[in-house]
């Protein structure tokens, strides 16, 4: 049975911990790459130390999930040693980057891949600067600019992740078009208020939705992008089981993200899907996993 | 976000308030829930007494805890827990170490069988003490009991006698007591405290080893410190800098 | 104790049907109002007669709801007697309608004023005729003729239903700030795959995210957008009982409308809400329900 | 979406098949589910048999129709479902009134108890007729049986001999039975068909009087029906547009 696929890195089985989730010590990300995992992306790191938001900064409510944790990160040269720590797993680490223009992004790529990242994963979901509330990825132009810079000054690698926040995704993938594969979905912005405080739950009153609630729309932006682009899709959003997994790679993912999900299954969850997995396909005679990506596309 | 009443606020020393309100998850002893002072932040703190109405005890630090410690009876208490995996209860004779607030998560064991060494700067920086009967007291100034460290009054304890060890305090002086006790006996169990954002297991900030100490801890056994070699030397700061102790 | 409030309109409680959702047949929007509503939302009108997408048009798995109706209507002129039978009731109908341009909406506009309805709400999340995959609502200028026009062309408040599939809600508001009210939000573009026959489920292919995955969205958007303009806003999106609706007051809204939750709940949800409404106010010694609306912004 | 395993597929007559397939729910008398035909189609359905495995009784139509009447033992069957409110069960002697493929619904009511007006276009549009002991057979034609409507037949039979009456057909056949009962007994009960798009009481499409078909119905009494002025003179077309029947 294969469960190898490419996503411009070979990876042993179709399953990565998402950015963000349990990846910002090294130790933690080798024990998730020793626990099922075929790789991590590691938090978005930025080029200077970030505090983030002070805490809440998530807000659970089954099905709601929301967190504004605000890039909070120790900046690109205090995250070479947890790179290392987590290299000594000897499954591929993937770096997550965050910036407001191409020069930066560069920069952080060229950083990350000192460190002996697999690939880049850039984050085109932080604030636009020059835009009101608006994200980094809903501007073409800019995507088209960080997307060509970065891959012209690293060797490795590069996904662009892209944001749901957005009326047309396919404009989005199509400024993104240079990247190596296409990561689908970040979260959907949302907030909740508590009616007894009369407060908005998060310190940052905005935050991102995840979790089972989006996984329609990140099935939704994988199917579209895959069909209509063609382009190498990862797909994250609201990944609970090897059911959804599967859902996401017949809606024409090579490969899945998991991040919310842990909260509620731990980090066994890695173990868990590949197990899943092979019973699917062994009952469902499948041998290869690579058959079975997109094919719910019509 | 649940919230409770605050039942009743008690000052126990300069900074440090006792406050108790009724929850309806049921609370064991090591336990945590995340307070949340709106529109101020959001922490967590352990329970002093896990019986209903719960008591929780706080020492100001920074503007949340100092919400916290001044919410005043009748008031609101919002949080959302209980989380975390609780001390090992055992029936025989216990013996806690505490220092500083970190006394507070292990007030649930007391009972007649428990003795305690309490530890803190100074005389007028303990709480506790009418509480327990089998007292040694440490503190760093000497102003009450043993002048020094916790560790400095175990070493004078026969550690045979207890059937459970149970540690709470600052990482540097647990690593004291961690140290002493390794290979004398297995029955003991510390409560890590570290930088906890999300308290369920996702941010990543509160791990050890790759363990996160607010979902598979804060209650950790002897053997299973033995494979964390962060304890007491390093650990992440909010922004995902990681610190030497 | 007033439950009274005005958005534009002055209804005797803050509760009103969503349009889509059992408001096709005037019966059934009449008993409705006899059972609670303070008004309800006409499914949306066009000009001609739609079959709408063959079934299947829903899928449900809770959290998840998703809808791909497909804008059936049986046209404007043969809707009529609907909104007859409905006004029996003695309250409010808002005619919801929609369009491709400006012409479309203002002539829609102007027969549902015929017909008796208190107030026009205009569905901008159609699909635009010269933007693959975009909505009407997602192209400002357009939104600010169709506004302008149909403004111009009754007297009666014309409401202007948002689209939440955008990167910049603020200049969408913008662009429909001469409507009377702003109602936020319709549906999360959203699909499903059913593994075992490895399709989607939904006949479309595409569908419509709502319930209580979607309140988030909805809260954040009623927030920013009373927030960010202190216009008078309508929340919709994920309401499931009293507690959901008093949240969306206290976001901003002045009333909020209901769909999803009426499959779970059924037609009683209406009067639900309104005795739990009177509760809440009754312990909080609340005397005028306007007094919470929009408490929570900072 | 469930699926199931198809067990049995056995022809009834010229277009109409039965199949069998196990449902984990339990389903009662006058339920239907919404089946899938993926790519194609979705139509509701009801049960001829509630017993695992339950049964269905299909007429092909359209699209929708043929492809699950032409589900092969093996192949999967996709529905959701059981929905709407079932008949009300009564011990004693039932008649049951079925006109077309409306007597599948009228079928898990059949026991030693039961009397049956069975009525169809043609001989060859008669199903069950093998089922039933204690029969009465109406064609339009003439075929078999008396010739004429099924209110014919009832027209002939002592009505307080039944502590049930259950009816289920076309709606112009069941408001000519509904006509002729009125006012004679209470103890009926109807089965509705009307569009159906969603099946769970949100889209509009079934609804009568307000009350929606698929989740207040299918069955409803005489009683109920008193209140219904659109039964049998108007429902709403799969668009919306009102049609007078
Ligand atoms: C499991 C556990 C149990 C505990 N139990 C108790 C107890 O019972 N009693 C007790 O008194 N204390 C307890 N503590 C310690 C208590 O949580 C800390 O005292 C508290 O976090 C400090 O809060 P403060 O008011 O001093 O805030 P400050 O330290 O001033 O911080 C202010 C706010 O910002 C956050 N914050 C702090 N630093 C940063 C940063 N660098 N970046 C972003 N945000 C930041 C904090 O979470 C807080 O919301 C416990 C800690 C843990 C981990
Ligand atoms: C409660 C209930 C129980 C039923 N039980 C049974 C039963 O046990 N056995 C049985 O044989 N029949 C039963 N029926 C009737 C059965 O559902 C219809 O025969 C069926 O809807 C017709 O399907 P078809 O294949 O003939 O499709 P067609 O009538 O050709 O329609 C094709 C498809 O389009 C949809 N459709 C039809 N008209 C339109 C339109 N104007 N616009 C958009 N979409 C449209 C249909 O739902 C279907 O998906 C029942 C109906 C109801 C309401
Ligand atoms: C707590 C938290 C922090 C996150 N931080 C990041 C981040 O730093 N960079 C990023 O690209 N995505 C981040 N995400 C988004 C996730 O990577 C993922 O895209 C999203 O949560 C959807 O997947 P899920 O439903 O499996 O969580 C974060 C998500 C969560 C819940
Ligand atoms: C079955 C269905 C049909 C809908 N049809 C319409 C419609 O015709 N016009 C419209 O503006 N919104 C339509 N909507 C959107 C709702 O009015 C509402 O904005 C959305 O469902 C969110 O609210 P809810 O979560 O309470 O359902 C429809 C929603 C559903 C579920
Ligand atoms: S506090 Fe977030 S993982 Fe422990
Ligand atoms: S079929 Fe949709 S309401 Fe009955």
């Amino acid at each position: 049975m294969n469960l190898n696929v490419d996503i411009g890195i070979k990876i042993s089985n179709p399953f990565i911990l998402a950015s963000g989730i349990l990846d910002e010590n090294g130790y933690t990300m080798k024990r998730i790459l020793e626990n099922g995992a075929a790789a991590v992306v590691t938090k978005s790191i930025g080029t200077s130390e970030r505090q983030g938001y002070n805490p809440p900064i998530i807000y659970e409510n089954d099905p709601v999930f929301l967190n504004a944790v605000g890039l909070s990160n120790p900046g690109i040269d205090n995250f070479k040693d947890e790179v290392k720590i987590a290299l000594e797993s000897g499954r591929p680490v993937i770096g997550s980057i965050f910036g407001k223009d191409a020069p930066e992004f560069s920069e952080l790529a060229k950083k990350m891949e000192s460190y002996g990242v697999s690939a880049i994963e850039l984050n085109l979901s932080c604030p636009h600067v020059n835009g009101y509330g608006m994200e980094v990825g809903s501007d073409p132009d800019l995507v088209y600019e960080i997307v060509s810079e970065v891959k012209s000054r690293v060797k490795i690698p590069v996904f662009s992740k892209l944001s749901p926040n957005t009326s047309n995704i396919l404009e989005e993938a199509k400024a993104a078009e240079k990247s190596d594969a296409l990561v689908l979905i970040n979260t959907l912005k949302g907030m909740e208020i508590d009616i007894a405080s009369k407060k908005p739950v998060l310190s940052n009153v905005y935050g991102g939705l995840s979790g089972k609630c989006i996984k329609p729309v990140g099935i939704r932006y994988v199917y579209e992008v895959k069909k209509e682009t063609g382009k190498t899709v990862i797909g994250v959003g609201g990944i609970e089981n090897v059911n959804d997994a599967i859902e996401y790679i017949m809606a024409g993912a090579s490969a899945v993200q998991i991040g919310t999900a842990i909260y509620r299954h731990g980090i066994k969850i890695f173990n868990e899907l590949n197990s899943g997995l092979i019973e699917y396909m062994d009952k469902n005679g499948i041998s290869n996993i690579n058959d079975m990506i997109g094919v719910a596309i019509a | 976000m649940n919230h409770s009443i605050v039942y009743s606020n008690v000052r126990i020393n300069e900074s440090t308030h006792s406050l108790r309100f009724f929850m309806e998850s049921p609370v064991h002893p090591g336990q945590f829930i995340m307070i949340w002072a709106p529109g101020i932040g959001e922490i967590p703190i352990s329970f002093s007494s896990v019986n209903n109405p719960v008591e929780i005890t706080v020492k100001i630090y920074g503007e949340p805890s100092k919400y916290i410690a001044n919410l005043m009876p009748g008031e609101k208490i919002f949080y959302r827990g209980p989380y975390g995996r609780p001390f090992t209860g055992v029936t025989g004779k216990k013996l806690i170490i505490g220092a500083g607030t970190g006394i507070a998560p292990l007030m649930p064991l007391v009972d007649n069988m428990t003795s305690a060494i309490l530890s803190a700067k100074t005389k007028n920086d303990l709480i506790f003490t009418d509480r327990i009967k089998n007292l040694y007291v440490v503190t760093d100034d000497g102003t009450l009991g043993i002048k020094g460290f916790a560790v400095d009054a175990l070493k004078q304890m026969d550690i045979n006698e207890f059937d459970m060890i149970y540690v709470c305090g600052p990482e540097i002086m647990m690593k004291s007591v961690y140290d002493y006790l390794l290979n004398k006996t297995d029955r003991v169990e510390f409560s890590l405290e570290r930088p906890m954002k999300c308290g369920i297991g996702i941010c990543d900030s509160c791990s050890i080893n790759g363990i996160q100490v607010c979902r598979d801890g804060p209650v950790f056994s002897i053997k299973d410190l033995k494979n964390m070699d962060e304890f007491g030397r390093t650990r992440l700061s909010f922004s995902g800098k990681r610190i030497y102790l």
